[in-house]
């Protein structure tokens, strides 16, 4: 094996400092950071959004006082969090810094694929920014046609760009993860030594890869419509407006697993971390994150089952849809078992993994309600979804992506991060999360519709409740925001591995030096061989 | 190189024999059923530009992997997608009702 | 004052039920995840001294054991779920059908019997009411909360709903489907009273200024001057039947019988097969009659359509063959 | 920049490994190619589905001789292009080079006669949708369906095609570079020519073929 010895002693941060050193790097580790700085700006942009939409909610009759304004605000949050936070969040920026590391590897497969696909993801960012300053969007992130494609008022076709090109910013970083998790795992490292988040970031690529570029089509055949008049889904001609909603799911659909099996990942990593124990049940695990890359393909249509699809298919996707929710099942008792009999650590990672699996179990279980058809016919586009995919979304992936960027922040910036404020801050942020999205699911069940910038008084109460919640969630969002940019400048310097946890990631120093390793790692452990599992296990 | 050449013709003369037919069941009377006959010849000229063209018999086993996810996947997106308009009825009451 | 959510029409009971279960289901997982959660996390702390013993070797059989019994639990829910949703598919025999048409931001409903109501919809109790939907532009949807029921509006298509309220009232009507900037406007009242209150109503309507003759009625007008008359026969014999020279089929006694298509299929003469008759003549021809009809896409606005399919509706066969 | 260290780029362990990853990621991007046109076969099934009659009127009005023709081209320079590949590998530079020449020459031919010469055609005969159709009331929908699926579908094709050309032409150009051990650039964007013959093979029974009758 060649290895080069020049370059690797210096870490990848103080490897060239001009802009250029950045902007044209095919490192792996310097992408990530470029995408931490996009995907933090999108996730603010969004914010604000959520802010303003909570704010307007405040009062029945609607505090913006206009309901275009609030449907481009929320349309908008909507985009811009699926598109340019939540689906790349996790893979872009920890999965593209770790994936090389935990497999050993100098690099990805494809280190100007990578690059290239960050200036995709810049440039349908421009894209959808442009659209948003121009005046938005209408549509909600659905894009329902025909409102769509021949009522709308908005600027439909910028911001379909926009999020077609994101699309292939995504399909090149999942097509990378995918060929570098096949090809270049370090000597030893059998696919089943490689860590949960390796496996958890493989099966999210899976469903990029294959789901993402049927969006982009039917994104090109809303634009098509849209420009010409006509197309497949206008009704008018024949055409089907549900043929449209069923290739949207396709995408969808996974794309919830895209934004949530990472978050997977992430916490099996954690909870043996701080349980100091090996994972309990690894190949269930594994194999769970497989499942459910597959089945997740399989269910689309239960977004659609008031939508006047066939009684056939709602019975099918119905019972599909259960099918799905086995495997998340298995992996929250599986990180049950990996704190039994362990010596828990309270640290912030920890934090806001055990605030994930609340969150995720509560968001997991809704999910059961507006699977079960006669259920849904009630549940279906009011509050209760929308609280129902918060809890998995933001509650559930968002604490995952805090408790990663505390986990690896030592490993990513060579700082430790103060440990009281990142306690505090997963604690507001379980508190404000809950006390926003939980009367949502009470609003939802009493009737209260998604996307009304006006409501009957009787929601007023829950609503104030909410828009309240939301003021501390905002709270605990950018208490991180401070204190990781102080700990940047003034935080103590870290060791190679801070936390004492497994992976390979934490044999290199802490920032990493460019190429990585010195010499290229041989796995000889299984992953999540702590201490305890070593010495009490008779095998 | 003799080997190669003599299976790219094959591939080649096979794709055609393989047009001509698609050409010929297109043209028979068939029932509106049977016209989706027309795509086993189709299918099987993907398969021998996939084989004979594309050597993906000889490609790496992820390569082959890889291919055989993009065709299963588009299966479920075709199978699954058609199930909603083939079996779409509506149920109508079954008399008029009387006012 | 009414309260939040009133259990108003015959299936919300069942409905409640439905998703009580699926609560205390949740309540159980829940107790148990973050009890198990707590309790981990309170005995077995990094500095706690407990006994901790050996660690569980073989753990596949616990795996299989809850993957089990997940299976169970939600195939069960699933089939609860499903019947109760089959039921809300079909409606009974005699539903009284109500037209509802949405278009932005409002919704027009026209009675069998002429009365039209723009965001209201009067309805009497005790009574299985069958809505065809429809819409004119984009997709909304017609949800009544107090009923547990709720269905998209489709643009050119025939969506129907059903429901059986059981207690007198007004209840909220929301657009659910997001359908451009009035969305949150398109709100309206289901009024549900007893059946002489109801029958009163539909009189007063009738006796009020603008006085409405039925949809029938309506439609009749529409198909003389549409001259639909003029192939099909007045009264919609049939065009043989009529003397008249041109052969189309009779309209009389066509809804809910069976048709032959000439690609030999056999549907039955819904709302939405008339509608498609009149729409796109081509689209599933009777078998035996030359393909002469026009196309009337453009020219009927839905709600006329619905008057003529009304009147075609409202045709008694002149002769049984 | 990722370095060349003896010939592979210094995340892989040696040439063959750095050409098996590269032939394998481009079936995992064909992959995501398929899955691309999946939604405008989708869109047919639902289309045709919605008015059989209508649909098959439209797909009657198209040019089967130069569909064909097409059809025809398309294979041949895809068998070019493999036989180009097999040159490369014993060295033949020169051969490759005269077969990549004609396939793409093969593909500008299709561009041509596609492009330059059938959509105008239907142009003419009033086949794109709009004030101008030529269809009868009774088949206008369906028809205008099928010909909103021929006109979109055939236009992505185009510019997958045009894609391909440009790849082809860049091939041509570093042709010196390739070597028999070293041509895994020009076998990877082979597999892309292919595929997109592929999807014409598909596209052409759904467009010519299907419905139109004896």
């Amino acid at each position: 094996m060649t290895v080069t010895e020049t370059r690797s002693q210096t870490s990848y941060l103080s490897d060239g400092y001009t802009l250029r050193s950045w902007l044209l790097t095919t490192d792996h580790k310097r992408i990530a950071l470029l995408y931490f700085a996009a995907i933090t700006f999108f996730f603010f942009v969004g914010g604000i959004g959520a802010t303003l939409v909570r704010y307007n909610l405040l009062s029945p009759k609607g505090l913006l006082g206009s309901a275009e304004t609030y449907n481009r605000l929320f349309s908008m949050h909507g985009v811009v969090m699926v598109w340019f936070f939540l689906v790349p969040a996790v893979p872009t920026t920890l999965g593209n810094f770790l994936v090389p590391l935990m497999l050993g590897a100098r690099d990805l497969a494809f280190p100007r694929l990578n690059l290239l696909s960050w200036y995709l993801f810049i440039l349908a960012g421009l894209v959808a920014l442009y659209a948003l300053i121009v005046g938005g969007v209408d549509t909600g992130w659905t894009f329902y046609t025909p409102l769509t494609s021949f009522y709308s008022k908005g600027h439909v076709v910028a911001t379909v760009v926009a999020v077609f090109i994101a699309g292939f910013s995504s399909i090149a970083t999942g097509l990378n993860f995918i060929v570098s998790i096949h090809k270049l795992r370090a000597p030893g490292m059998t696919w089943h030594r490689m860590p949960v988040f390796l496996w958890s970031l493989y099966a999210t690529s899976v469903i990029m890869v294959l789901a993402t570029p049927v969006l982009a089509m039917t994104l090109l055949l809303v634009a098509f419509e849209r420009l010409f008049r006509i197309g497949v889904f206008d009704p008018a001609i024949g055409g089907d407006p549900l043929l449209f909603q069923h290739l949207f799911w396709f995408y969808s659909h996974p794309a919830v697993y895209i934004m949530i099996l990472p978050g997977f990942g992430v916490i099996s990593e954690i909870v043996p971390a701080f349980s100091r124990k090996e994972l309990f049940g690894y190949k269930f695990v594994v194999w769970a994150s497989v499942a459910i890359a597959v089945i997740g393909f399989l269910v689309w249509g239960h977004h659609m089952f008031v939508a006047g699809t066939s009684l056939y298919s709602a019975l099918v996707f119905s019972i599909l849809s259960y099918m799905v929710a086995v495997p998340s099942a298995i992996k929250v008792f599986n990180w049950l078992g990996t704190m039994h009999k362990g010596f828990i650590r309270f640290d912030a990672p920890m934090l806001y993994a055990l605030g994930f699996i609340g969150l995720f179990t509560m968001g997991g279980l809704t999910g059961l309600f507006v699977a079960a058809l006669a259920a849904d016919v009630h549940l279906t586009q009011t509050y209760f979804v929308v609280a129902h995919f918060h809890y998995v979304m933001v509650g559930g992936m968002v604490s995952a992506y805090f408790a990663a960027l505390h986990f690896w922040w030592p490993k990513i910036t060579g700082r430790l991060y103060p440990e009281m404020w990142g306690r505090a801050a997963a604690i507001i942020i379980f508190v404000g999360f809950n006390v926003t999205f939980f009367p949502q699911f009470i609003l939802g069940y009493l009737g209260m519709p998604r996307r009304y910038n006006a409501y009957p008084p009787e929601f007023e109460a829950l609503n104030v409740l909410s828009s309240g919640g939301a003021s501390i969630l905002a709270i605990g969002y950018l208490l991180p925001l401070g204190y990781l940019a102080w700990s940047l400048f003034y935080g103590e310097r870290a060791s190679a591995n801070p936390w004492g946890a497994t992976g390979l990631e934490w044999t290199t120093p802490s920032p990493p030096p460019t190429e990585n390793f010195e010499t290229t790692p041989v796995v000889t452990l299984p992953p999540y061989s702590y201490p305890y599992t070593e010495t009490s296990r008779d095998e | 190189m003799k080997v190669r050449t003599t299976q790219l013709f094959t591939s080649y003369l096979l794709l055609l024999l393989l047009l001509a037919a698609e050409f010929g069941v297109a043209r028979l009377p068939l029932g509106e059923a049977a016209r989706g006959l027309v795509l086993i010849p189709a299918l099987m000229m993907v398969g021998i530009v996939a084989m004979g063209f594309m050597e993906l018999g000889k490609a790496p086993q992820t390569a082959r992997f890889f291919a055989l996810a993009g065709a299963v996947w588009l299966a479920i997106l075709l199978g699954l997608g058609c199930l909603d308009p083939m079996t779409r009825v509506l149920y109508p009451t079954q008399s008029t009702a009387v006012y | 004052m009414r309260s939040l959510l009133p259990q108003a029409s015959a299936n919300a009971a069942e409905v409640d039920y439905l998703i009580l279960a699926l609560l205390l289901a949740s309540c159980l997982v829940l107790a148990l995840v973050f009890g198990l959660m707590l309790v981990y996390v309170s005995r077995y702390r990094a500095d706690a001294r407990v006994e901790r013993g050996k660690l569980a070797q073989k753990t596949w059989r616990l795996e299989i054991g809850w993957t089990a019994a997940t299976f169970v639990v939600f195939f069960g829910l699933f089939l609860w779920g499903a019947d109760l949703y089959v039921r809300l598919f079909q409606p009974p025999r005699d539903a009284l059908q109500i037209y509802v048409v949405g278009k932005q931001w409002m919704w027009k409903v026209e009675h069998q019997s002429g009365q039209r109501e723009i965001n209201a919809l009067h309805v009497p109790t005790g009574r299985a009411i069958q809505l065809v939907l429809t819409s004119e532009d984009v997709i909304h949807d017609f949800s009544v909360p107090a009923f547990r029921i709720k269905h998209d509006v489709l643009p050119d298509r025939y969506e129907t709903l059903w429901f059986q309220v059981e207690k007198a009232g007004v209840y909220h009507l929301f657009c659910t489907q997001f359908c451009g900037e009035g969305h949150a406007s398109m709100i309206g009242e289901i009024v549900a009273m007893s059946p002489p209150e109801y029958e009163d109503w539909l009189g007063q309507s009738a006796s009020g200024a603008g006085a409405h003759e039925s949809m029938a009625a309506a439609g009749e007008v529409l198909f003389t001057r549409y001259g639909c008359g003029g192939c099909h026969g007045e009264g919609g014999v049939g065009g043989k039947q009529s003397g008249g020279g041109v052969d189309a089929p009779p309209l009389a006694g066509l809804y809910g019988e069976k048709v032959t298509l000439d690609t030999g299929a056999v549907v039955t003469a819904d709302e939405s097969y008339i509608r498609d008759c009149i729409i796109s003549p081509e689209k599933q021809r009777v078998a035996g009659y030359p393909p002469i009809m026009p196309s009337f896409a453009g020219q009927l606005e839905e709600e006329n359509l619905l008057r003529v399919i009304a009147y075609i509706k409202s045709l008694k066969p002149t002769e049984r063959r | 920049m990722s370095e060349a260290v003896g010939g592979h780029a210094f995340q892989y362990s040696s040439a063959r490994h750095q050409a098996e990853s590269a032939v394998s990621g481009m079936w995992l991007f064909l992959a995501t190619e398929m899955m691309f046109f999946g939604p405008l076969f989708l869109a047919w099934i639902f289309c045709r589905h919605a008015d059989p009659a209508a649909f098959d009127a439209g797909a009657r009005q198209t040019d089967l001789f130069i569909g064909t023709i097409n059809t025809a081209l398309l294979i041949t320079s895809s068998l070019s292009y493999s036989f180009g590949v097999a040159f490369i590998e014993t060295g033949r530079r020169r051969a490759m080079i005269l077969c990549l020449v004609i396939a793409w020459l093969l593909g500008g031919a299709f561009l041509m006669l596609k492009f330059a010469v059938e959509w105008p055609h239907d142009f003419e005969r009033g086949l794109f949708p709009g004030a101008e159709f030529v269809f009868t009331p009774a088949e206008r929908n369906g028809a205008q369906l099928f010909f909103v699926f021929y006109f979109f579908s055939t236009a992505i094709h185009g510019m997958h095609l045009v894609v391909g050309l440009g790849l082809v032409a860049w091939i041509m150009l570093r042709a010196r570079e390739f070597t028999p051990s070293r041509n895994t650039a020009v076998f990877v964007v082979g597999l892309y020519w292919s595929f997109v013959d592929m999807v014409w093979i598909i596209l052409y029974p759904l467009i010519y073929l299907i419905g139109r009758g004896p």
